[in-house]
């Protein structure tokens, strides 16, 4: 298991090659990659992510592990940057290793669905008028009662 | 002596990121009580706890918590991580 | 969309990287893996994957299609092997891109469980004393009932 | 004439791959039962048809779906892919 909070850029595609490599007899390997989308104003220039630097790699940490047990996973991987990004930007990325399919992808959704409302991040998008933080989605919110 | 801590618009509309205060409050929520009383900042800050989160020494935790101990108390919205 | 179906291996990270760098205002990538696991009795020298070769590109496309249309993508990728393989290799890969995580998702699963068992591929696992046909798991089958 | 292919342990149990065949079947169903009366590894390998599927011109078909037209008929076990 590795927890990554940086504000450095991370390379996707060699975290996701040396994760998926380093498996012993796992037949599933999940990532998923969080990308900055522009405002629904459309204007966006860059996008802030503030977190709380002291809380931050432990809450990580503490929903991996719980992913880890729930579904028997050979690795997890969770990366998360903070700092000022671009548009198209690479924002996150996780990534699940198993046995078989179904446990790699619930327990990247799982991974997903506690980063999104339980881990000490904020966005706020700066635009050409203004900055606005993102609102938390009451979907997101209710993605949890699934777990 | 505590550390509150503020994110995001919360620490915009209270203007500090942190500060440390001298306090006896048994709970998060007299906590939030005490400071709004101070300064009218404060009272626009913590108007609404519904959308309100509050993390005690960095876990996340409810406004009826005890602060026994507590060394640090965070305010901030709902978070939007990934 | 890109459907590859091809007996050499395929460059797992820069297929992810390549797919997820050439989106434009998506916030979400998923990708899926598949690799080589020992057999159930532990002793398998190499697995072979035979295929339909008339049939299978055109399969993979329009289970492809049909992801792309029902979750209103903005890309998707499929690679599938077949031939002689070694433990641990990779088989296949998926990948989905769309501007939310639970399209993404939904649409990776979608594929992987048309793939499973809609594909015509075939896997023998040749071991020390013998070799065995693959068996179609009843789960694999009633996973499609999702869709 | 019409192209008829196995696959997996379908092509094992029949001994070819490929066979290219004169018939007036009117469904898949027909040609199992055609194919069948031949010889005894074919009977063998048709002897569950639950255990099997069959392609019509390269798309996944019925043991009842009609022949007329069809160039090429494939039986084969249950997918194994992903």
């Amino acid at each position: 298991m590795r927890v990554v909070v940086q504000d450095a850029p991370f390379d996707f595609g060699r975290e996701a090659e040396s994760f998926a490599k380093a498996q012993t007899n796992m037949g599933a390997v999940v990532t998923f990659t969080g990308i900055v989308r522009d405002s629904a104003k459309g204007d966006m220039a860059v996008m802030e992510i503030e977190h709380y630097p002291g809380m931050t790699q432990k809450a990580l940490e503490k929903i991996a592990s719980e992913a880890m047990e729930r579904w028997e996973l050979g690795d997890a991987l969770v990366i998360h940057r903070y700092g000022r990004l671009h548009r198209d930007e690479m924002i996150m990325m996780v990534a699940t290793a198993a046995r078989h399919r179904v446990a790699a992808f619930e327990a990247a959704e799982f991974l997903m669905d506690y980063l999104k409302s339980r881990a000490p991040f904020w966005k706020k998008e700066i635009g050409a008028d203004g900055a606005d933080w993102v609102a938390a989605r009451e979907e997101d919110d209710d993605a949890l009662s699934r777990w | 002596m505590m550390d509150v801590l503020y994110f995001a618009w919360v620490r915009e509309r209270i203007g500090v990121p942190k500060e440390r205060i001298e306090t006896g409050a048994a709970t998060v929520a007299d906590l939030v009580e005490e400071l709004k009383a101070r300064e009218e900042r404060y009272e626009v800050a913590f108007s609404d706890l519904s959308a309100l989160r509050v993390a005690v020494d960095q876990e996340l935790s409810d406004f009826d918590a005890p602060l026994d101990g507590a060394r640090e108390v965070a305010f901030f919205p709902p978070m939007t991580g990934g």
